[in-house]
């Protein structure tokens, strides 16, 4: 295992931990007010200090990192499981209208820009956690889709895709049998770095008030709130945005150190 | 190449057709009526009912979808509910900022990106490579508006280098046009170049493994040499792909930073016109940007063949 | 003084002993071949003289090059001698060349980067060895680019390239194994020919030993990184003393002795079957027009026979395997098996398909990587009605590995565990474990070193005899067809040009493709080897 | 230095004060480009712009204006009774998009009597008439140049469009022909920065003189520690309100609008939320204003009795409701304030954050709301309790008929004692949550002087301003 696997995985794994961890303790609790005790710096009573409301900084944190990973996994999840299908689909019927229709409908979804779709999904249908998961899910159907396809593609030219063909099994059967056990470990890869790519999205969403609503805590929601103070009261918007960073990283270094890990050419290569 | 572009053009009139009617359907069914937040809390019916009159919202969907892409096709965006103008004129003017914005940012973004990733390439392994890389790791996972906060906390603020957002405005000069907006282009262009430098980084270590690198290298020339002759511009055409995704996204994808910046440009125009519900107008930035984005990767694929003869000659 | 005198040169990657004190001596105007099994570390030795070898790698020994040491030469001076005093041609020309840039540009590199000549002087040169190599400008310019040319002419300017600046030294690795016959023949004589013209010597790689003893001044055997035997070639074929070698040698003309086919039953019928691709339109309204990939193809396969289809690559071989399989619909004619249509109206006829099997050629290619031996041997169970299972199912299982030369406890391991000649094997016990009436070889052996190919035709021999197998053996190798077919189609851009008896199409073509595809074949002289 | 770069929040959408609610059109045009017969000063009293002078008809129902002689439009043609007559006609007309057309509506008939007279008739006396037409929306345009008049305003004021670079600014420039006094500044730039870091950094970096309405009220400490600015805290005429459902169950029930009144801390959201700038309200009435009574105490913060309360009206365990949010920051960062501190006492406030667009259509028009929280902005609207189809949907017959006699009644003693009586209704009724006064926050360059401390309305009266030497 490669140094970024290690470093990334024990990132990601803490963010996790933290999420798992809130869910039966937290130092206070993440949605009580103490408003005389607002904008404490880190201390003893709180370690990541208290926000504007007096919330502990740290207990939100944890929570919030609950947020952001539900978002963002909850969006990848959407993506590949119709992502991946569709890619499956298209590649076991290329060059038929199926084909066509799907990669068209893909370069489609593309050519919207993100965000502002995005920001409209929540602006029809309100504001929340649920349509950001909706809204980022959508733009990672295209993602599986293609990047399915084309390894899909390329083992539809295997011979073991043909002597199984041999054996008499049908594109489905094929599909689900050959092919998706054999593009798991890249689905697996862009997986962490959509994951990733989540996290960042869910973050500006709640920036701009369109993710997670209060009192929910939201590290993008907590930047949002933060950033009048950061002039006063910088650690209000250091802590989340480090807490985002280190989340991202972790995650796309795992990614980075997956591929490298599950890519037996690599592999070889290296030993 | 004649027939390659027909059916390209074809696909992408398709792709627009579709796109105005997903535009259409997804904003006309936002609740919130631009009638009545133009009148306020104290409009009286019949004020209301005058006002839409006036707009044309008394008239069915399927008839303002009609006029609006028929518009379109004319050139005509139609007139914006609430500023009153002709949605082109309040384009073309916000294209002007978010144009050069999006220019610029790719201009930095590239001009960082390319050398950067090269430069870890030539030296795989090396601390040199790891540097770069550890700080595009970094690029890539920081958010770019709390990095736009960073900058004007720093460079605005306390340092006072660069205004701390505003726009100066073309005529009083080109420098003071694009020093207003190096803040901007910075804060967009660094994630960028971030995932820039990646790619053009892994692109060139995969030709640099590629047999006709050997090749060059039996030839006599350097390590450095074989590079830049034998593989820059192969590793191009990956490259090619992301700095055309790319400039459809800093085109569209700067809403936040407009907002932090307070530019008048195209991201904060749908930004503000979606919560001033002005349908008009974000139908038609939106198809807009749609059409920016097909159009530029049209102009990539049409670049590809430029750099990559074998799609020259397929038809 | 020699040329290049390599002394005891070892060499290791990260912790693996590559070479073992591998010494080589090539003298000018001499060729010397370089032979031996894959991995035997024939390509590490050739990038060791050009310093170019993979990260991690440490020489020692001595490399000499008219006299001077090599391995302790700076960079910057090796950089001048590669391409001006040592010239290098690789094995795949496909990949050889950049893609963006032109031929003429990549030739003139060479020369331009040695500051041998001004521009003008040095695209005249060009010209000179593209029409040396058989490139003449007037019918191939220099504004080519590499995806314009076929395999052959690629490999020629690579060649271009490497003799541009009149290298003391040629470094040619597998030259040709990529190539077919024919192209092979014509790419063999034009090096001959440069050495005898430019006096250069040349260190010829190749696994194929009629190419070496055909070639070759001296052969140099390799194994497992050492030089287990060299001598001039005259030498060593009459005289090898080294038991591998003899091994080698022995196994590339390796003869099996079929049992008689029973009395003809006609099994498979392919009558005037025609195969059609449809190409990209050239024009937006155009037909779309297409490539005709089998043209016309009748033959018929009786039962217990053992037919063999030959013909270079890209003559439609593969793609009539797939029709006679009914993988792929037809556009014209029929194929039918014991007398019913393989494909009928939309899709496979499945009764017929679990009538017949196929073995391919990529032996890594060819498993799932994902399952197991005994999961991926007994897939073509799915065409049965009532697979077998339990104790049933694994009785099938190690019947069939053992009949191939395995162990049934192999049924638990994975596909990664094998060798290619093993892998060959599983996939032979995949296509008999349903008993077909009809195997297919799709060039099952073209993938493997010579012993091992030796090997797999001795179990297709045996399996002929216990099995009573039919099989169509598809293959561009003529040793092979010749060994283990009773009767043999020749084929060529899709059409069926000859059919006869085995022996008798060999000792007597009557097609002239079929006499050039023979005489181009390289052949084995008579040595001691196969007395022994 | 005569020019000015003033900042604040929204950009007008287009530069008709006749014809919009944006507020932001009357903070670029009133008194600058327009102006009515009558106007607001900085303290909130009603002075004569246009109209020299008035006199009112014993029964209080006409008005004649007696016009300054020598205005001039913008495009030199002269400002007469007739351009008068064409303003509030059109305002009142059928067809009229005048926002607050009610203003208008009392009005009978306006007949020219002289070039420089005019006669406004009303179907009923009406005290607050010169208030009315001091609003934004009841300046007085040109028929000649209303065709272009949301791009192209042409006003009487004394200053002019100069330049409009949409989405970023609105240069105006002084008005030589104007009829009064000439200003002291030749050029002022309007600034639009709706993001509060923005505006802050803009501020700091010095880019813009004076930001009116602040977004962001934790900043403020910082520039009034800055030599190098001032910060004017004043009042505006925002109550901000938690607007309750009074039709909807179970706020339909007094009980329960006490209990939510008494689990509100003001002092918490005041501090919470805007960091300490707003004066705790305890009824719908600018604490400014003469006539205001502080009725606080009737709700005051009592978490304990709030359950009691709740327990009496049947809902020991409280129950749940939606709070929708709109953008400003008052009600976002006080929302948050509340939900916590009606969770405390068992009420469950689901938290909707909502656009002003999504507001107008979901609570205000469609009624489909439990709480929400508004800043009340315009001014002396307690009439709004009157109107029980108001959103809040307040239905009480005394109340109404309270306002009907108010609306009649001229003396001003009487006035401010039929004022008090309402305001006191509806604070007993608890009908909203009463929250602050929303305060008006400026922040200035130090040498800035005659900035408008308080807000009576949306304005930025430039004619005032000047720099200090
Ligand atoms: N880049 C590398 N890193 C580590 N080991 C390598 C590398 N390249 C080759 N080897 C190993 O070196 C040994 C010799 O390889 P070499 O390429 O010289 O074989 P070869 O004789 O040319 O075989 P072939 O006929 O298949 O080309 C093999 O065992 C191979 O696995
Ligand atoms: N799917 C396809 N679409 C279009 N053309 C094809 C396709 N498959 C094969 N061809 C073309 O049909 C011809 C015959 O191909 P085929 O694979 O049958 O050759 P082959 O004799 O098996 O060659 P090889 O010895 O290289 O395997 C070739 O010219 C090839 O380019
Ligand atoms: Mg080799
Ligand atoms: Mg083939
Ligand atoms: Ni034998």
């Amino acid at each position: 295992m490669s140094r970024n696997l290690i470093l990334g995985a024990g990132l990601s794994s803490l963010v996790v931990l933290a999420a798992l961890i809130s869910f039966i303790w937290t130092p206070y609790d993440h949605a009580a007010l103490n408003i005389p005790a607002k904008l404490q710096t880190p201390n003893a009573r709180h370690w990541f200090g208290t926000d504007h409301f007096g919330r502990d900084m740290f207990s939100m944190i944890m929570v919030g990192a609950r947020t952001s990973i539900a978002v963002a996994l909850l969006a990848v999840g959407i993506g590949m499981s119709l992502g991946v299908p569709l890619g499956l689909a298209a590649a076991a019927r290329k060059g038929s209208w199926l084909d066509e229709l799907i990669m068209r409908g893909n370069d489609l979804v593309f050519a919207f820009p993100s965000l502002v779709i995005a920001i409209l999904i929540t602006a029809v249908f309100g504001a929340g956690a649920v349509n950001a998961i909706i809204a980022i899910g959508i733009f990672n159907i295209p993602v599986f889709a293609r990047i399915t396809r084309g390894a899909a593609l390329s083992l539809w030219e295997r011979e073991f895709i043909l002597a199984a063909r041999v054996a008499g099994k049908g594109a489905a059967r094929i599909s689900a049998e050959h092919i998706l056990p054999n593009v798991a470990n890249l689905l697996i890869v862009q997986g962490t770095i959509q994951f990733s790519l989540g996290i960042l999205a869910e973050a500006g969403l709640s920036y701009v008030g369109l993710g997670a609503q209060p009192p929910t805590p939201s590290w993008g929601r907590m930047l949002a709130d933060a950033q009048t103070m950061v002039s006063f009261a910088p650690h209000l918007a250091l802590i989340p945005g480090l807490a985002i960073i280190l989340t991202v990283l972790g995650l796309n270094l795992m990614g980075d150190g997956l591929r490298d890990w599950l890519d037996p050419r690599l592999r070889v290569a290296r030993t | 190449m004649l027939r390659y572009s027909l059916k390209r053009a074809l696909s992408l009139a398709i792709s627009l057709a579709v796109a105005s009617l997903v535009i259409f359907a997804v904003i006309e069914i936002a609740p919130g009526d631009p009638a009545s937040f133009m009148l306020g809390v104290n409009a009286q019916p019949d004020t209301l009912a005058a006002l839409r009159t006036e707009l044309g919202l008394d008239q069915s969907k399927a008839e303002r979808y009609v006029s609006w892409v028929t518009g379109m096709l004319r050139g005509d965006f139609g007139t914006s509910y609430t500023y009153r103008t002709p949605v082109s004129q309040m384009i073309a003017d916000r294209l002007w900022v978010s144009l050069p914005l999006a220019l610029y940012a790719l201009a930095l973004s590239t001009a960082i990106a390319l050398p950067a990733g090269i430069y870890a390439a030539a030296r795989r392994g090396k601390p040199g490579d790891l540097a770069v890389m550890g700080a595009t790791q970094l690029g890539v996972a920081v958010p770019n508006f709390w990095f736009a906060m960073m900058l004007v906390l720093i460079f605005a603020i306390n340092l006072r280098w660069f205004n701390a957002g505003g726009f100066a405005g073309w005529d009083k000069g080109l420098t003071a046009g694009l020093h207003s907006l190096t803040l901007p282009a910075i804060a967009l262009a660094l994630p960028q170049a971030a995932i820039l430098a990646r790619v053009m980084r892994s692109a060139l270590l995969d030709i640099l493994g590629e047999d006709f690198m050997r090749t060059a290298r039996a030839k006599g020339l350097t390590r450095r040499q074989a590079l830049w002759r034998h593989g820059l511009r192969n590793a191009l055409i990956p490259v090619l792909t992301i700095i055309g995704l790319q400039f459809s996204f800093l085109l569209a994808g700067s809403i936040i930073i407009e907002q932090v910046f307070y530019l008048p440009g195209l991201g904060r125009l749908v930004f503000q016109a979606i919560s001033a519900r002005d349908l008009i107008v974000v139908e038609s930035v939106v198809m807009l940007l749609v059409f920016a984005v097909i159009v530029v990767n049209f102009l990539v694929d049409l670049a590809y063949a430029l750099v990559d003869p074998r799609l020259r000659t397929r038809t | 003084m020699s040329l290049l005198q390599i002394t005891d040169l070892s060499l290791s990657i990260h912790a693996y002993d590559i070479l073992k004190r591998v010494s080589l001596t090539i003298d000018a105007g001499e060729i010397v071949a370089v032979t031996g099994e894959s991995g035997s570390g024939k390509s590490m030795t050739a990038l060791a003289v050009m310093q170019l070898l993979p990260g991690g790698a440490r020489a020692s020994g001595s490399i000499r090059l008219d006299g001077q040491e090599i391995l302790t030469l700076p960079e910057a001076e090796m950089c001048a001698l590669r391409g001006a005093a040592v010239g290098m041609v690789f094995q795949e020309p496909m990949t050889a060349l950049n893609p963006v840039k032109t031929i003429g540009d990549q030739v003139m590199e060479t020369i331009l980067i040695h500051k041998a000549m001004t521009p003008i002087r040095a695209e005249e040169r060009a010209r000179e060895v593209l029409t040396r190599v058989g490139l003449p400008p007037d019918r191939f310019p220099l504004s080519r680019y590499p995806h314009e040319l076929s395999g052959g002419q690629r490999q020629r300017v690579v060649i271009a390239m490497a003799i541009a600046l009149r290298p003391k030294l040629l470094i040619a690795d597998e030259p040709t194994t990529a190539l077919d016959v024919t192209t092979q023949a014509q790419i063999l004589d034009l090096l001959k020919g440069l050495v005898q013209e430019y006096g250069m010597g040349m260190l010829m790689i190749t696994h194929d030993l009629a190419v070496v003893a055909d070639m070759a001044d001296h052969i140099t055997v390799m194994r497992h990184g050492e030089v287990v035997e060299a001598a001039p070639t005259q030498r060593l074929l009459t005289g090898m003393s080294h038991p591998y070698t003899k091994m080698l040698f022995a196994a590339s003309d390796h003869r099996v002795t079929l049992p008689a086919p029973p009395p003809p039953a006609p099994l498979l019928e392919v009558s005037e079957v025609v195969r059609d691709y449809a190409l990209p339109r050239t024009r937006l309204f155009a037909h779309p027009g297409h490539h005709r990939a089998v043209d016309h193809v009748s033959f018929a396969l009786n039962r217990g026979e053992r037919l063999g289809l030959v013909g270079e690559s890209g003559c439609g071989k593969s793609t009539l395997t797939r029709a006679i399989l009914g993988l792929e619909p037809v556009q014209g004619g029929e194929i039918r098996l014991a007398g019913q249509p393989v494909y009928d109206g939309k899709r496979a006829n499945p009764e017929i398909r679990r009538r017949m099997q196929v073995v391919f050629q990529d032996p890594y290619g060819s498993f799932n990587p994902r399952h197991r031996v005994d999961r991926l041997v007994t897939e073509p169970f799915h065409l049965l009605d009532a697979p077998p299972t339990g104790s049933d199912r694994s009785d099938r299982i190690a019947e069939m590995l053992t009949a191939v030369g395995l162990s049934p406890d192999d049924a638990g391991k994975y596909i990664h565990e094998f060798s290619g000649g093993q892998r060959q094997r599983i996939a032979i016990a995949r296509a008999l474990i349903i008993r077909p009436q009809l195997i297919l070889f799709d060039e099952a052996v073209s993938a493997l070193d010579v012993s091992v190919r030796a090997q797999i035709l001795d179990l297709l021999a045996q399996l002929c005899s216990e099995y009573d197998l039919t099989y169509l053996f598809i293959s561009h190798d003529l040793s092979v067809v010749r060994t283990i077919t009773d009767r043999v189609l020749v084929m060529q851009s899709g059409r069926i040009v000859e059919q006869g008896e085995t022996a008798q199409v060999f000792s007597d073509p009557a097609h002239p493709y079929t006499r050039a595809l023979i005489a181009a074949a390289p052949r084995l002289p008579e040595t001691g080897a196969r007395r022994a | 230095k005569d020019d000015i770069t003033i900042a604040m929040q929204l950009e007008p959408p287009h530069l008709d004060p006749t014809s919009a609610a944006a507020q932001a059109i009357d903070s670029v045009v009133y008194v600058n480009i327009f102006e009515g017969l009558t106007r607001f000063m900085g303290d909130g009293s009603i002075v004569p712009a246009l109209a020299e002078s008035w006199e009112i008809s014993g029964d209080g129902t006409v008005y004649t204006f007696r016009l300054h002689a020598g205005v001039t439009f913008h495009d030199g043609s002269a400002m007469d009774a007739e351009d008068v007559k064409f303003s509030l006609d059109r305002a009142r007309a059928e067809d009229s998009a005048n926002a607050q057309k009610a203003l208008f509506a009392g009005i009978d008939s306006v007949d020219v009597v002289d070039p420089l007279t005019v006669k406004v008739t009303l179907k009923e006396p009406n005290g607050n008439f010169l208030f009315n037409m001091a609003w934004g929306d009841a300046v007085i345009v040109a028929p000649e140049s209303i065709e272009n008049i949301k791009t192209a305003p042409v006003g009487t004021g004394p200053y002019t469009l100069g330049e409009w670079v949409q989405g970023d600014k609105i240069v105006l420039n002084r008005n030589t022909g104007y009829w009064g006094d000439q200003p002291a500044l030749a050029q002022a730039t309007f600034k639009f920065i709706s993001d509060p870091t923005a505006a802050f950094a803009a501020m700091m970096a010095e880019d813009v003189d004076v930001f009116t309405g602040f977004p962001a009220p934790e900043n403020l400490p910082q520039f009034e520690a800055d030599p190098r600015f001032q910060v004017l805290v004043g009042s505006t005429e925002g109550e901000t309100i938690l607007s309750t459902n009074n039709k909807q169950a179970p706020f339909d029930n007094v009980k329960v609008r006490q209990a939510m009144a008494h689990a509100i801390d003001r002092q918490a959201i005041i501090d919470g939320a805007m960091f300490g700038y707003g004066t705790p309200i305890g009824t719908h009435f600018a604490p400014h204003n003469p006539a205001y009574v502080d009725l606080t105490g009737t709700s005051a913060h009592d978490p304990d009795k709030a359950k009691a309360l709740l327990a009496e009206a049947g809902l020991p365990n409280g129950f749940e409701t939606t709070l929708h949010l709109p953008p400003p920051s008052y009600a976002r960062r006080g929302g948050e304030i509340i939900a916590a501190q009606l969770a405390e006492v068992g009420i469950k406030a689901e938290i909707i954050n909502v656009e002003w667009a999504q507001w107008l259509e979901t609570v205000f028009k469609g009624k489909d709301f439990g709480l929400t929280i508004v800043s009340h902005t315009e001014p002396m609207d307690i009439g709004i309790y009157a109107r029980p189809e108001y959103y809040f949907q307040y239905d009480n017959a005394t109340f109404q008929e309270l306002m009907g006699t108010l609306n009649s009644t001229t003396d001003p003693d009487k006035r401010t004692e039929l004022m008090q009586q309402a305001q006191r209704i509806i604070s007993e009724d608890y009908v909203n949550g009463y929250l602050f006064q929303l305060a008006a926050l400026s922040v200035a360059k130090a040498g800035v002087q005659g900035l408008w401390v308080n807000a009576p309305t949306a304005a930025n009266d430039l004619s005032a301003i000047s720099w200090s030497e």
